[in-house]
């Protein structure tokens, strides 16, 4: 029993840190925004450093082109994306895309380009639900429409369809297929209705087969998803902290009031204890353990319930300068509110858990 | 007691249904509020309204009410959330300034503004906050200094709700540079088309533009506009804050109707749940209640606010229970519909869910969330409640 | 619409508050508590002064020997009793058994007669679920038994039994039953199995007859439930406020922190929302409105969630004290517990309102 | 990271929970640990562990421990939690005075008091709290003046647990009057029986006596059984906070054990629902997870902070979080628990919902409810999270 990372994957965390913030800061994301209603996508130069470390390979086998690591490596990085609210969909190129096409066979060529052209990834189709996966993608003379995909600009995309009755996972080139943006509050997820037809040469797994590959690709994006909410968490309070501490009223600064500072230690604590759980998720998931649905649904549960109380109380604290457009909170606050819903929210995975619980106690 | 209202209250209400139905702009018809064309379209419904008597009921037929009283004035809040009325853009000055000038103003004041006011001709937004004020409204800094006729104001006020598109704004400025805290201070009411005067509109987190910054490089303001007498602004101020967040600003039927919704929202999904294998235990339905019996529960003390009111009763300390109550009541019917939306709550898309538009959900979700926040934040309210409902120490 | 008391209503109320701050000190009650185990019942002394007044018999017409008055006059009487933890059961004589009884054909010499003795009632034999009543009442060779009695050594006992499949309403004398005390947290309610023998003599009425006056008791024994609370409420707040003044603590009143302040407030606002529902009920009562299920359920629920907070607040306010048999906080705080959750917690209420609305609205 | 047992890890688990099978009492077979002969009852449990070397795990063979790690002592405690063991009378002395002894305690000390208290022959309780100090303890009052070999001890000393029974008792007393808060406390290990000292029982809600009062009235202590040096009182006093809200004091199988128990408790009554007609939307499964999660939550960061110390790590502010977090914790179990019995939960019998007795659940709720105001309230241990986990300035 270790419970905690190895110094050389502190390291690899702390230099892929820094080359964030010096990427993506405040100044970088209010652009992002405003770039972002005529050209989606990402800023290149910012993806093409970040990749360029070789993080998007890195949970894909050396022979691939990866860097052979494992989610365990992986996870702190997500977690650093989700400080800097990073645009560009880091975790789930690596994480969730490349982290499962890695294992199915026949990808191999694919999968290496894709590393090599320093390539974006995205995955859709499928909504959390407490007992089953969904389905989301409809069909319509044979054209699929996909809703709520998010990074829906990426170079490539894993889609699921229903067709006769199987499950289809395909992979489709960005080229294929056409994008209907969809407006959301955090537009940096860049949220959309892919609209694309499922081909032989799309096709990568069907039946059981695919329904094993989508199982996995849920819950490494309700994991990730759990390693970026840690990072706006952390990212909000600390902003919070720091405002609190400047900002005076009635002759003090605010954060010396007790009200104010028991909001954010109520927060901070949330955020202490959610992290051991997806660390733990991200444990279960290195190793192939059997209790991943488990493992996943306390690392959401716990991370999303942390971000929510965290983007409230840093709402709270800030007054009114938080509904700002100009000022920095809503970027993390918008992000994480979006994040916190996605691939199943807090109770979703508690009423998963139960499920879970009850059935091996029985 | 009697909780049945008689028969002309009913015939009010009847009256008031009939014509809102008929007048009412269909959902969506009008463009957002916090745009300058929006800003025009709902101006034009206050129009509306005016013409018809219905944009201040319970004020004297000669500003262009009907002299109802406060029941009257609830039931039409009633009706008016019940047809789906739009927000009033007339907000700030019908529910904040129009106290205040009824309480202070001089008859010439009164005829010059009230039913500017109530027509929508003359858009009102308040200027209070300064950058390093906040809820702390003792400490402005902004300054008037005496002229000929008149007073020069100098300085900066921010969080102008309305601001950007208003034409005019009420707000209170140091008139005595040597008095401190709550002395000193006087309370104007100003031509945003003075020159001197510069708008920067506020982005809010949807990129639209409710609030706005505005700058004041000696302006001139006249005596005339002067309300209430000069140093006198704070206690003038403090009759408009007990407005904002006492009874008259807040109509319950506000929050019982978006309940209603909610539970629409909720039976809506409940029929869902099945097909989407989603949270079957519907641990958001306890939630989904709590809201709703807040909501009611809120109408209920209102109603009983109302009679006290009516019957020469002074609303004190309660007003900062009320204000707690209605803008956490706000977030957590919101809060409970984004929850039942799931991952569709934060698209800002008319998907027709429960016969509501997500966008709608998403922003009354934000709205709410400024209620803790504005009209002097829940903590000083606590304070308030702590100190003079229940006797604790001042700090 | 007027929705306030009379002047009339009132000075009743007040003129009651008076004996019972007389009558039920804090003093009294730690004398009580200490008497409970060895005589119980109640303090005739008291008894017989608040009796004496009438009011046990408030809302019986006059004709039958009550005073004639409503549910309206009884509510704030039942809010006082609370605010001194009154260990008699007033409200369950006045308001749930006598109020009843008041309009029970048979029953008038009955009633003219207890209310004369100043008897003290109770009911038991039901419990309440979100969208029935269950019976509680077990049968066994023709001896009834019927669980959590509250007040279980009062004079008259109304019991709920079902035989051949019917409910049946029953009348039974003190001295026709057998009481078997249950050991609870609060002492002052006398929980208690009652065994008594259901017969032709004690039966009052049977059948859907029967299923309506067991209705309006249940109705009427969480309405005044719900009235006790904001009193057990009031008193808790009152008691904390006082301590929490004097206290000192950094050499300031423990009172002057924010964080204590806010908690308090937090209870005195729910307190301040929950009173208007329960007079409501209170009127929906008086005047047989139908949506009377509605009306009680949104008291009950708001009351109970009210001192439930204002329980949880107290005791964290006063600290380790609070835990101590010789302060007088925990005899309204068990109290609360107790009510808190007899005749149907807040989330039950809930849940049938929710049915009850979404029936509405469809 | 390696979030698996060793073999050896795994044996030893293996021979504890052997042991604990065959001598853990059956439940309710000791009397209540807050009574005379309940503590007796326990006692004897104690001398039973001791003698087999369960008692004190971690500590060194010669004081009756194994010399185990700190991941072995949790095994140990999750064992302990699983097998039912019933609540350590000599809590106050193995988890709290004990690390302070050794730290601070000479080897004549260490040998004189460790080895008595591993056993249970002498129980400790706690005299820090003061009537005017409560968690401020660097107000305390009470005080030590030197007399030939030793001191006289004058005060009173209040929320002393296991105070009623105990054999003595550590504390801290003002040596040096003339100087304040902090400075010129120092830190006594004293004999209840000394002549002077007067213990008033304090009866609890439920009537029993888990604490007690102590007063002193010129109590000889000598030279010998100061702890840490005159004057070092605060320092030493700190010590022990830290193990109180620590990581020594709360082995997370006790949350985890009753967590898993609520979790059955709910599926029991969910069989019933239908017939109870009770609740049947079921909004309290979520709290059930809820707490459940939390529990598990916090034996995984119990074994993150378990890895940090044995790899030489001090747990600083962390403490504070996890003195809330488990606190907390425990009250949101047991409400939920009594939640879902409903109008059974006031009762204080054994009735077999769900495999546990009514009275064990309200019990249980009853201690949580402490669990925020011990070691320090919550309120405090905010501030402490806030000012060093946040960095936000001091008051």
């Amino acid at each position: 029993m270790r419970f905690s990372f190895t110094d050389e994957q502190l390291a690899f965390r702390s230099a892929v840190a820094d080359v964030l913030s010096d990427w993506c800061t405040p100044a970088d994301l209010h652009a992002r925004y405003v770039e972002l209603n005529a050209e989606a996508g990402r800023s290149h130069a910012r993806w093409n450093a970040l990749a360029g470390l070789g993080v998007t390979g890195l949970v894909v086998p050396e022979h691939l082109g990866g860097l052979g690591l494992t989610d365990l490596d992986l996870i702190g990085i997500a977690e650093e994306a989700g400080a800097v609210v990073l645009p560009e969909p880091l975790a789930t190129t690596a994480g969730v895309v490349f982290g499962t096409l890695g294992s199915v066979p026949g990808m191999e060529e694919r999968l290496a380009a894709a590393i090599d052209d320093l390539m974006t990834a995205t995955f859709g189709g499928v909504d959390f639900g407490a007992e089953r996966h969904r389905v989301s993608t409809t069909l319509n003379e044979g054209i699929a429409s996909t809703p709520r995909v998010a990074h829906c600009h990426a170079d490539l995309l894993l889609l699921v369809v229903v067709i006769d009755g199987a499950t289809e996972l395909h992979l489709v080139d960005r080229e294929e297929v056409t994008v209907d943006a969809t407006p959301a509050l955090d537009l940096t997820r860049e949220l959309g209705t892919i609209h694309w037809r499922p081909t032989e040469g799309t096709l990568l797994a069907s039946g059981s087969h695919a329904d094993r590959f989508v199982e996995q690709l849920v819950e490494r994006s309700a994991l990730y998803a759990a390693a970026e909410l840690l990072g706006l968490c952390q990212a909000m309070l600390t902003l919070t902290a720091s405002y609190v501490t400047e900002r005076k009223q009635f002759g003090v600064p605010v954060g010396s009031f007790q009200a104010v500072k028991h909001h954010l230690a109520g927060a901070r604590v949330r955020l202490e204890f959610a992290r051991p759980a997806v660390y733990r998720a991200a444990y279960t998931l290195a190793n192939g353990e059997p209790t991943l649905a488990h493992d996943v649904s306390m690392a959401k549960s716990l991370a999303a319930d942390a971000a929510d109380e965290a983007a409230r109380v840093s709402l709270q604290c800030h007054g009114a300068i938080g509904y700002t457009y100009e000022y920095d909170l809503h970027f993390a606050m918008k992000r994480a509110w979006g994040l916190s819903a996605a691939w199943g929210d807090a109770r979703s995975h508690r009423a998963r858990i139960l499920d879970l619980v009850v059935e091996s106690r029985s | 007691m009697d909780l049945t209202f008689s028969p002309d209250q009913e015939a009010f209400r009847m009256e008031a249904r009939t014509w809102l139905q008929a007048n009412v702009p269909s959902p969506g018809s009008l463009r957002s509020l916090d745009t300058a064309e929006g800003f025009e379209d709902h101006r034009a419904f206050e129009r509306t309204l005016f013409e018809a008597q219905w944009s201040v009921v319970s004020w004297p037929k000669a500003f262009g009410g009907r002299e109802v009283g406060i029941m009257e004035w609830l039931i039409f809040e009633e009706e008016y959330y019940r047809a789906g009325g739009p927000r009033r853009v007339s907000q700030n000055g019908i529910f904040l300034l129009a106290p205040t000038l009824f309480e202070f103003g001089t008859d010439a004041q009164q005829s010059r503004y009230l039913p500017a006011m109530a027509s929508g001709e003359e858009i009102w937004c308040q200027g209070w906050s300064e950058p390093d004020a906040g809820s702390d409204l003792a400490s402005i800094r902004s300054r008037a200094t005496k002229t000929e006729g008149g007073w020069l104001l100098t300085g900066q006020k921010t969080w102008c709700s309305r601001g950007a598109f208003a034409h005019r704004c009420f707000g209170i400025f140091r008139t005595d540079p040597s008095a401190e805290r709550h002395r000193g201070l006087t309370y104007f009411l100003i031509d945003m088309a003075t020159p001197g005067v510069t708008v920067r509109p506020i982005a809010q987190l949807d990129g639209e533009t409710g609030f706005a910054e505005v700058f004041f490089d000696d302006v001139f303001v006249s005596d005339e506009d002067v309300l209430g007498g000069i140093g006198e602004g704070w206690k003038v101020a403090m009759a408009t804050a007990g407005s904002e967040r006492g009874i008259s600003l807040r109509s319950p039927a506000r929050y019982t109707e978006a309940a209603g919704k909610l539970i629409d929202l909720l039976a809506a999904h409940s029929q869902e749940v099945g097909a989407l294998g989603l949270d079957p235990r519907g641990a958001i339905a306890d939630d989904v209640v709590k809201a709703y019996v807040d909501a009611e529960a809120y109408k209920l003390h209102t109603y009983m606010t109302a009679t006290k009111v009516r019957e020469g009763h002074k609303v004190g300390a309660e007003a900062s229970a009320t204000k707690i109550f209605w803008s956490e009541t706000d977030v957590n019917l919101h809060q409970a519909a984004l929850r039942l939306l799931g991952p569709d709550a934060e698209l800002m898309v008319p998907n027709g869910h429960g016969g509501l538009d997500l966008s709608d959900w998403l922003d009354g979700y934000l709205f709410a969330l400024s209620g803790p926040i504005y009209a002097g934040t829940n903590e000083i309210q606590r304070n308030v409640v702590a100190e003079r409902m229940l006797g604790l120490p001042r700090a």
